[in-house]
């Protein structure tokens, strides 16, 4: 797939939590072809702290509208200022990076997209791409309490969202791993995304159970685009750059002690 | 438009703007982005004898203006490159060079013979100061007997135009440069990265899973610059200038000290574009002030 | 409120933060901002024997997160010092140490021996390390014999603590560190600058005077950091860390690396209130992480 | 005199021309005592290329609205971001700093007060005081043309306007150092700040007429308060701070060759 330098108008920034923004962004250039799972490399500018590009997930694509959204959560300065963006600024982005989550040869498998955090913030985009092929998705977010579920009437038009928070504030109290569903339910495609600890217990439940898993990794990056060899992580063929063969992989192909 | 041409040893550049190793991969991951044929050249990523799987992650901190790397020479061989890489950039229209490393001399030499037999590989850049790796690397470039051994026996082992990478941690490089030079060195290329470190203070560990790496970016351009600067006026060999140039200014400040070409590292990151911009920016700063060729600014830093 | 306390050779500081020298003045220029007794001790400005009129203008250019400097240590000699300014900064309720530089071995004894006498002064900073001046300065620094020597006769001539600040231009630091130890040096302070260059290149001239100067400033903790981490490896003497600190987390890496105190230089410019805000933000981080005193981590990094 | 480091609001950024904005800011606390010639060490937010402090002049001040401006000429990234601030933005600057002009004893002495460029800042206040103090103020303002003669109105009302230009687009055509009414008029006391061309040409008149002769330099500077030595010139006795000893020196204690 090409990669493409674009300059991304910003429509909208919405706060969601005192954490969290959606940007929605407009591509004055017709959007090229962005697989769900795919990433951005975005220039922040004006933090003086902030020196590289900042990966970020494709949240959603609106194709007709040509827009992006981002998901974004304020970790340290760079992403403080992607959530200071006013709408009619510019956004410099470089896009699509990475490999994608891979569609079920068998459109009756059944499909759980399990998400924690800001990790929910790809399977929003590939929940619809998924039920545009016509699966029946589910959707697992998980987060701390009823305030850090974030754009859950978006993931409700493209499947069944169940819900954890720690608090017990929504949903069922506890970590994402521990939902009834996982009880009552089994699948055969797990997609995930979120802290490592999370990914390690879904791939554990995923073993489990024989589901096919497919893990997507956040690591630091500096080119985004397979040049610099930074980002690594161990796989079963050696080193491999989590922004060419990942960010998704399956889980058999990753050295987890699951 | 000015004439942008500049000769390194044999080596034919159609301009001074190349890439630096280890930041730019093979050349072809930016393809998408830049024409490749716009370009000087091409300084492929660190190549050695054998294949090497590099340090374990994290391998990267950002740090102010710059950024900290611990890759640690990871590649697939020379054998895997000249078998299944250079088939596939040979064509770019532009000079590949190749970055070559090793632990001991023995590795440099068999590794500069190999790619003796590249039809398309015009020079290579014996790289004598990587600080990530255990063995080799920055100790052939700190010390002036082993970098003259090194020199010395790649440069009868290679035919082609031999270009050495010299470290900046170093007391006086201008030492290194004039030993360097007097092994038959066709040009010199400076500065690899500076060896630093970056700590989290709330976990309490260092962030690289090798404790220290090699510093590049902005933040160390006045110290490359003045190394240049040190050098041009130690040796008679061309120099390539690098360290944290992240525009045409950048670019010229380099060449006013006594750089005949320049490599882009870090910068690719930031901007992929940013090589080709640079070639119409030296352009853009010759026509203004009347010069007809890039050549005539190399050296040409007024200190009256 | 954790405590704060640490000991360098003789010398008791309230808290491990000072200011670096150069960058503070005497002090007084900063009392309108902050309580001076609030920090743990003030290095003052280079002095020499003689009084120094410095290099010409200009003397500084802005560089990619840091500065470069070529004040060429002018100040009006240790007599006037003596005579006109320790009298006005002698009840500052906290350590003043003098920074000492000079061209030859004999003016760096000639100027300690004239500090014995100031009962408020508990200790030198031996500057071996200056770029900035054409003879002496870095020379000595650079040179396992030279920084040697003058740090043998030094501390024959100076009774107090002793401190020598090195400087980073060297292939080894650890080298210079324990030569330094073995003259008896109470503690060893770093990094002093980085020699580096500035161009203008629309008018073709360097942008300071002498052509070359020292970067500071955070562009540099990288560099720091990792030589203090070098030299906490190897000497048993105290270790002040600087080099482009600023703010209480960057503090915090010196120390967890292997610094006992820590020095504030550059970041004086930006925010003159800077050394409170650290020693305010060093106990919050000690309070948090359940430490009771700064002493706990000094070299505390958890390489496993 | 003390020096603070304030939060200054801004209420307003008007725009002047292509290259010069005015910001007129407040300050929450009292405003301290400023006089005319001093400046004050500003810090540039937002910046990636800005590290330093930059110095600007008072060029007013307003004790009864607590307002202070501030005339900023776009030169690099740092002026050009002061030039960017918006209303209810904050400054944080450290002032009053360096000296200041110096009152004639002589209440009738006659004053000329010459500006070029950008350096007609400081002397929009130093009129406004002397004129207050009684004395007949004349400005004598320069610029490239008519659009480059900033704040005129501001000017008259503190004392006479005389106005080059260079391209005669207003006022006489030719330098300051042309115009007519350094033929026609003696002065006792004369105040200048510009390019340093353009202040040694009038140091050189002042030397002709005997004038007591007071220019502003500029300077790169670091600290801004006499801690590093960077911002020095040479004066009869050696090296002295610009940003202590000046930034107005009488022109007899320059070793300027005029
Ligand atoms: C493929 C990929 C996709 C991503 N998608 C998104 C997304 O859609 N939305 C989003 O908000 N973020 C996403 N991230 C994470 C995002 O890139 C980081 O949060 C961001 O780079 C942090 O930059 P910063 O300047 O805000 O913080 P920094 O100043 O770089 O870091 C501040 C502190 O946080 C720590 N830190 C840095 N990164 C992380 C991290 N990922 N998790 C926890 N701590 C961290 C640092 O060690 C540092 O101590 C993604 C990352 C990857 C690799
Ligand atoms: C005492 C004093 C008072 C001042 N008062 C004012 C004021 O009231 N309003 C105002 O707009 N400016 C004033 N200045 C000048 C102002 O400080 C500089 O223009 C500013 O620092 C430039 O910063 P920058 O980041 O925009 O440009 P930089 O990026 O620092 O510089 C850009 C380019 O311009 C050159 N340059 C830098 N400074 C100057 C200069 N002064 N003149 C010409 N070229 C320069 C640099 O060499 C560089 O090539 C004053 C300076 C001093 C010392
Ligand atoms: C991620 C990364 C990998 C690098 N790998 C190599 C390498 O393999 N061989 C080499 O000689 N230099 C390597 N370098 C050093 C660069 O080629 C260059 O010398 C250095 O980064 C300074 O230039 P810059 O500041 O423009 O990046 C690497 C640098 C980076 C940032
Ligand atoms: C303007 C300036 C003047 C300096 N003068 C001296 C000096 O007289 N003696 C000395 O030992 N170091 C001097 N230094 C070096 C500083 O003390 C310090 O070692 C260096 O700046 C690194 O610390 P920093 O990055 O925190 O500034 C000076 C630094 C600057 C910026
Ligand atoms: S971030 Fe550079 S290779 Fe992945
Ligand atoms: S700017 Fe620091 S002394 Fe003047």
């Amino acid at each position: 797939m090409s990669k493409f330098i674009l300059d991304l108008i910003v429509i909208e920034n919405r706060k969601l939590t005192d954490q969290y923004v959606l940007l929605i962004l407009k591509s004055p250039e017709k959007l090229p072809e962005i697989l769900p799972g795919q990433f951005a490399q975005v220039r922040v500018d004006g933090s003086s702290t902030t020196f590289l590009r900042r990966p970020i997930s494709i949240h959603y694509i609106d194709y007709e509208k040509n827009e992006l959204w981002f998901l974004i959560q304020v970790i340290g300065d760079g992403t403080y200022r992607l959530s200071q963006l006013k709408a009619g600024e510019f956004l410099n982005v470089i896009l699509p990076l990475g490999n994608h989550f891979s569609v079920p040869k068998d459109y009756k498998a059944s499909l759980l997209l399990i998400g924690g955090g800001c990790g929910v913030a790809p399977l929003l985009y590939l929940g619809a791409n998924l039920k545009r092929r016509g699966f029946e998705v589910n959707f697992l977010l998980g987060a701390r309490s009823a305030t850090d579920i974030l754009q859950k009437s978006e993931y409700d038009r493209y499947g069944n969202v169940y819900i954890t928070t720690e608090d017990g504030s929504m949903g069922e109290r506890g970590f994402v791993t521990a939902h009834s569903l996982l009880k009552s339910s089994n699948f055969d495609y797990i997609y995930t995304c979120g802290p490592t600890p999370m990914m390690k217990a879904v791939a554990a439940y995923a073993a489990k159970i024989k589901a096919i898993c497919e893990v997507s990794l956040e690591n630091t990056m500096a080119c985004g685009i397979g040049a610099c060899l930074c980002c690594v992580t161990d796989s079963t063929e050696g080193h491999v750059c989590v922004c060419t063969e990942g960010p998704v992989f399956n889980i058999t192909k990753l050295k987890w002690q699951i | 438009m000015a004439n942008l041409n500049i000769n390194i040893g044999n080596l034919q550049l159609k301009n001074p703007v190349m890439t630096a190793s280890g930041t730019f991969g093979y050349g072809i991951e930016y393809a998408d982005f830049i024409d490749l044929s716009r370009i000087g050249g091409i300084f492929v990523k660190g190549t050695t004898i054998h294949e090497r799987q590099g340090n374990p992650y994290p391998r990267m901190a950002e740090t102010p203006s710059g950024m900290l790397n611990a890759v640690g020479l990871q590649n697939k061989g020379v054998d895997y490159f000249i078998e299944h890489i250079y088939p596939a950039i040979k064509d770019i229209d532009t000079n590949i060079i190749v970055n070559v490393s090793g632990s001991t001399v023995d590795e440099y030499i068999e590794t500069a013979e190999k790619l003796n037999s590249l039809e398309k590989i015009p020079a290579i850049e014996l790289n004598i100061s990587c600080p990530n790796i255990k063995e080799g690397g920055m100790a052939f470039g700190t010390s002036c007997p082993a970098a003259a051994q090194v020199v010395k026996q790649v440069r009868r082992a290679y035919k082609n135009t031999l270009i050495v990478k010299l470290s900046p941690n170093v007391t006086d490089i201008t030492e290194i440069a004039r030993v360097v030079e007097n092994e038959g060195a066709d040009a010199v290329s400076l500065i690899n990265t500076l060896l630093a470190m970056a700590i989290n203070a709330e976990s309490r560990k260092p962030i690289l899973s090798t404790i220290t790496g090699g510093l590049s970016g902005p933040a160390v351009k006045p110290i490359a610059l003045r190394m240049v600067w040190q050098v041009a006026h130690s040796v008679r060999i061309p120099i390539i200038g690098l360290g944290g140039i992240m525009n045409a200014t950048d670019a010229i400040e380099f060449m006013l000290a006594g750089a005949s070409a320049i490599q882009i590292g870090t910068a690719n990151f930031i901007d992929p574009t940013i090589s080709v911009k640079l070639v119409d920016g030296i352009n853009e700063y010759l026509s203004r002030h009347g010069f007809k060729s890039v050549s005539d600014i190399v050296g040409a830093l007024d200190i009256s």
